[in-house]
């Protein structure tokens, strides 16, 4: 039983960890933010450089056959960063939906997305949030490459900008759900364009009798990527509270009030002893599920226990760094409430803690 | 113990629903709909305070003989349920609630005659300098200085979260006279006539929801006069204490507001169907979490009765500061309600759509539009006018036990 | 709008507090709670001398034609003091529904209840718990003075002791809940005797084929009644809340640790701060509602309200003395965990805070 | 990052779950079912401590050259697990888990041999002497006195919280032997052969749910040999610091044990009706609620596998206090859960029925018998072994940021 990382991924870690520091601070990530740009081309051509988009494709497909535990080595501080590239949805999601097609186009793709040549978004949401597959509503007429789909997605990161779409739908009415593949600029199709609270380039996107090619996937296939993307997010969301939990401590021992640094308040102290719970114990989860995923034995509510622990324990933090932060914890131009609303916004997509927690509950 | 429900509180509730029915603007309306934070949309907002001028209603919690209402404990309820009900934007507390009721209090009668008129009217309208960088939850530490020369101060320093700088064009604030004895002694409170004196500068700050409703002043050997002191020089930590009184005790209920967040939360979890069949309405969780909630709210509302009919719950010294942490995070947690209830329809950002007059449409519905700008702007209620933590300092000082 | 004791009702509490004080102190309680005596006789008499027993009946009947605002008015002190004595069951509980019923045996009771002579036990719940009356699943066969009662009632406060008991049970198959009355001692009785865990004899009480008279009652008489007991019950809980902010307060001022009282640590004074609040809102609630219920206005909702709140106030406030007071918090000896016991217990009984909850977000 | 799960795990599993199903007696298997506290029933706790040490099984967590099994942690998470569902009592932690793994790190070659075979093979049961009445979290403040007398030192004062002394052969405990210096120096750790020194008195304290579980120990020139000092006159609270670290840090896994509450709380459940019809175990507010306390405990697990896989989370120096901390909050939840499933039945005092052996029936079910005492106990998991206000203060000591 090893819980580490291994050398290797030490390394990888170093080296993203290095170029994010250097070319990704607050700053330049505000920047970018506010640009017009949907994310950073720049950065996207360094994670190819990486191995980054390649890593959890096999090498028959031009991968690196990496596994889950090298994805959360890095992605831990892709949410350290805030990073705002659609990696989990063209990656981990989208490339992974057409790595396990058959179809040569499904392949086509696959190596476009290595090599940074293409960047593809996953359409999965609809209204109010689609917490599991089990919830798509959205239904596709037709299969093979001549399926059509119709309705809406929303909260599609990159959805405007992407090449292409992998979307989620049934396979007709009542079927079970299945991925399809919509190239950008297909009749019928309508993005609206809008940025995240939490800074990434989204689109609510309409499907009107918009042609579509089936890719092949078993419902497990469904439910693996799916919960590959959520061991991912989660690894994006306890690298934001681990900065959180560092900003904040060193906020509280800087800051004065009443003559001394807050943190010799006890309750401030308290509430940053809070906050190392939090993360030690969203982390530990985290770390668990991730060699279990690893071992091929994380059950569905494995997942959901991630899933809700990293969610409620996320808010809790974003909400204990604000707070202790005070009013600079309100602004824009302080990271802490930028760390808050991407850890709002992962407890919100694929499912909120209290949706998780229930189905843990359930039994 | 009794309450009485005279029958004519029913005639009165049909005449302030009718008034909030047909006297508002389409513009003041929007604006209600759209506030997502106890500062309204200011433009609308004044408009419709000059609206209330007009009918008399503006200051219920005046005393009569300075443009109050005159109503008792349940007109008051019924008045304050009915706009929340009708979705009408809070009128600004800073010139109504704090400096107004002040001065009424301990103003000179030239301060009174010279400031409550514009007051009630909505012609003027006051910001409040208080903290500073460095004076937060310590804010008698301030240190924006005031040196006397000849009839006027001269000001130098700054001052942070000074909401709606931008828009006002008088100023109260706290400024250090002196530097001997207790950090309390030697602060000075003092009215400014104008807010574009030589000297100052106002930059707004934006906020985590993204919008600029607070401000830094900065002064420059801003030269004012001295006229405009309430209270003894060095003694305005008392004057300041005074009004927070009237800050945190409120001179409105925020039950009603807080009821109305449930009501608009229940009427979005019925058209949203839940992950566990039927609308989120009729699941049992959010019966269970909104039923929670409104009880907490419902005794909200009992304390601030009982406080407004005269019960000594409301001699206690304690009274302001449990007010102000009760409410405060009762507006987080139905914040928080609120968005659970939008879901990922809470995650774009849409800050052209939430403005007032926008022709952008919201991309779900306008109760998704405001429900994440309300939860994170409320983050800052346990924050500012005394954060929690010292508000409960204050109040275990009051448990001595014996 | 008057939300005050009236000079009459502070004079009534000034009396029953002196009383309390002087004979119903902590040693004395637990002395009559470790003794064989379901309750103190004395003190009983003393209740009927106060006229307490007379209070909520009516003046026709023998009583004051006292409101339940008086009642609030005392009840509070019987929960600082932790009164053991059946004063919820044999006065309001069963009391009333023997007073609002025509038949000449229930007015006998009820002249017997008043002057002192008799306690009539009230029962209500079964298997773990019966949160209200629409739940009452025993079921009476025949009605009038030929009822019988088959079935098991539990956590009958006096049920073993009483010369009476006063049944809540199904008028037949799917009928309305209405009340009947068993005298002691009738064939089929039998009531397994117990102390509850805040001191009060009880008893889980088993009916086989039980001779019974059925009190008239409607619906809302029984809807009523239980709304009162739940009022004062909830002022008796205020009460002991009360009690323990003003003891925690004081032990933590006294209480030294690192050379200084353990108010001064700032987690302390917040719990401190946090206790004062729950009680502040649980009295506010509870003084609302009684005036509320003494207009007659008070709404299934508002007991719902007032019940969810106490209950879940009340146990917040008697952890947080508990963990204040530490070890000796722990103890039987002290009377903080008394306290809480008591609040518990109030918590528990008529349907615990989550079921309030629930009802008022069932809207 | 890897969990190899050999198939022989599940032939171990097997063959833990064959002993626990044969080889307890009936009483070891009812004092479990019983055990309402950390501390389980005395006599037959001790009783199955004398089977598991015939069987090899009693000290997992210690060094296999002193008597540990020499186990993986899949093994141990195995054994407690099923150690767990079989309700088996918990051993008592004074003796296996505080002061053997003490002696062994730092005991002399002499002290090893003498009390080590003694606690494993349960012969010994050793109390705990560290709380005083007024020391409690500030424990360095302890006053209780030893005077060297030739070999001997002479003790006077008193210990309180003593958890079985009344049931305790031995003893080990803090005793000041100086004044000088900061309150930790000063202290020194001694072990006492005898806990019925001429001199020594033992009260038991009845708690709040009934049982004398605590004691306290008097002493009054009480003459005990020198011999049983642990490391240095007046060095003592390094030791106690060091024996803290095995009481807080855990040899043994809680996990489980909450885990198995849940369970019990699920079995009990489905036998409840739900006043919203069904069963509570049905109901979608229990569902939430025990998934958020079991997803919760699940992250316990995680953390005490990481750290007993030798993770870095385990050489964090927060480490002791946040398991101290996570697990004793967890515990106070779980026992919450059982209450509510129970209702009313838990509101009955059943100190009789509770007994081992006792012939009178439980009220309810054996479920409702035991669910409210655990609540009531469980209060104290916050104050013992170092308050949870003390934990945080450490916990926060290590967040400084940089």
């Amino acid at each position: 039983m090893d819980f580490s990382f291994t050398d290797e991924q030490q390394m990888l870690r170093d080296g993203v960890g290095k170029f994010l520091e250097k070319s990704y601070d607050f700053d330049a990530r505000q920047k970018l933010v506010n640009s017009d740009a949907p994310w950073s081309a720049d950065a996207w051509q360094q994670f190819a450089e990486f191995g980054l988009l390649a890593l959890p494709f096999s090498e028959e497909q031009g991968g690196l056959g990496g596994s889950i535990s090298d994805c959360v080595a890095f992605a831990e501080l892709f949410g350290r960063h805030l990073v705002i590239e659609p990696y989990l949805g063209s990656v981990m999601l989208a490339g992974s939906a057409l790595a396990q097609s058959d179809p040569a186009t499904a392949q086509e793709w696959v190596e476009k997305i290595v090599s940074g040549e293409a960047v593809v978004a996953f359409a999965f949401e609809e209204g109010h949030g689609t917490a599991s597959p089990e919830l798509v509503a959205m239904t596709a007429q037709g299969g093979g490459d001549s399926a059509c789909l119709t309705g809406e997605k929303r909260l599609v990161h990159g959805g405007a900008d992407a090449d292409a779409i992998v979307v989620l739908a049934r396979k007709g009415e009542g079927g079970p759900p299945a991925f399809y593949l919509v190239e950008a600029g297909a009749d019928g199709l309508d993005a609206r364009a809008y940025t995240t609270i939490d800074g990434r380039s989204a689109a609510n996107v309409s499907f009107n009798d918009v042609a579509a090619t089936e890719l092949e996937a078993s419902e497990e296939a469904v439910e693996k990527i799916i919960a590959d993307a959520i061991i991912v997010q989660s690894a994006e969301a306890v690298g934001a509270m681990g900065a959180l939990v560092a900003m904040t401590g060193e906020y509280a021992h800087t800051r004065k009030q009443f003559g001394v640094p807050i943190a010799t308040f006890q309750a401030v102290a308290h509430r940053l002893a809070d906050m190392k719970i939090a993360y030690t114990k969203a982390r530990a989860t985290l770390i668990y599920t991730t060699a279990l995923a690893e071992s091929g034995a994380a059950t569905p509510r494995d997942i959901a226990i991630l899933k809700g622990q990293v969610g409620k324990l996320g808010r809790a933090v974003g909400e204990a760094a604000i707070q202790t932060h005070g009013g600079v914890g309100m602004t824009d131009e302080l990271s802490v409430s930028h760390y808050h609303k991407r850890l709002l916004a992962c407890d919100t997509t694929f499912g909120d803690h209290a949706y998780h927690f229930r189905k843990v509950g359930m039994g | 113990m009794k309450i009485e429900f005279a029958p004519e509180l029913e005639a009165f509730r049909a005449e302030v629903a009718e008034f909030f029915a047909t006297a508002p603007t389409p513009a003041i309306r929007e604006a209600g709909r759209k506030t997502t934070s106890v500062f309204a949309p200011f433009k609308e907002c004044m408009e419709w305070h000059r609206i209330l001028y007009e009918k008399g209603w503006v200051a219920p919690h005046w005393p009569v003989e300075y443009g109050g209402t005159g109503w008792s404990v349940e007109q008051r309820f019924i008045f304050a349920e009915e706009y929340r009900k009708a979705d009408l934007p809070p009128l600004l507390p800073q010139s109504l609630g704090m400096v107004g009721p002040l001065l009424i209090d301990i103003g000179t009668e030239e301060q009174k005659a010279k400031y409550l008129e514009p007051i009630l009217k909505g012609e003027d309208f006051w910001a409040q300098g208080y903290s500073e960088p460095n004076s937060g939850s310590d804010l008698a530490s301030l240190s924006c200085r005031a040196e006397p020369d000849g009839d006027d101060y001269i000001i130098n320093g700054s001052k942070i979260w000074t909401t709606y700088a931008h828009h006002a064009n008088r100023m109260f604030m706290l400024v250090r006279t002196s530097n001997e004895g207790k950090k309390q002694q030697g602060i000075t409170f003092l009215l400014l006539d104008r807010i574009d004196y030589p000297g100052m500068e106002i930059r707004p700050i934006v906020g985590l929801d993204g919008f600029p409703e607070q401000c830094e002043v900065f002064f420059e050997d801003v030269r004012v006069p001295q006229s405009g002191r309430v209270g003894e020089e060095n003694d305005g930590w008392s004057v300041a204490k005074h009004l927070l009184k009237h800050e945190r005790g409120g001179g409105n209920a925020a039950s009603p507001t807080l009821m109305r967040y449930c009501e608009r939360a229940r009427a979005a979890a019925e058209k949203t169907p839940s992950p566990f069949g039927g609308t989120v309405a009729d699941d049992a969780v959010f019966q269970r979490e909104i039923g929670e909630l409104e009880a907490d709210i419902a005794s909200l509302g009992h304390f601030e009765k009982l406080a407004i009919s005269g019960h000594e719950i409301a001699r206690d010294p304690a009274f302001p500061s449990m007010n102000k942490t009760i409410n405060s995070e009762l507006v987080q947690r139905a914040s928080v309600l609120m968005t659970q209830v939008s879901g990922v329809d809470g995650l774009a950002r849409q800050l052209e759509a939430l403005r007032v007059g926008s022709n952008v449409e919201p991309l779900g519905s306008e109760f998704d539009l405001v429900s994440m700008p309300l939860y994170l702007n409320s983050r800052a209620t346990t924050i500012y006018a005394g954060s929690n933590e010292v508000q409960r300092d204050l109040i275990a000082r009051t448990v001595s036990g014996s």
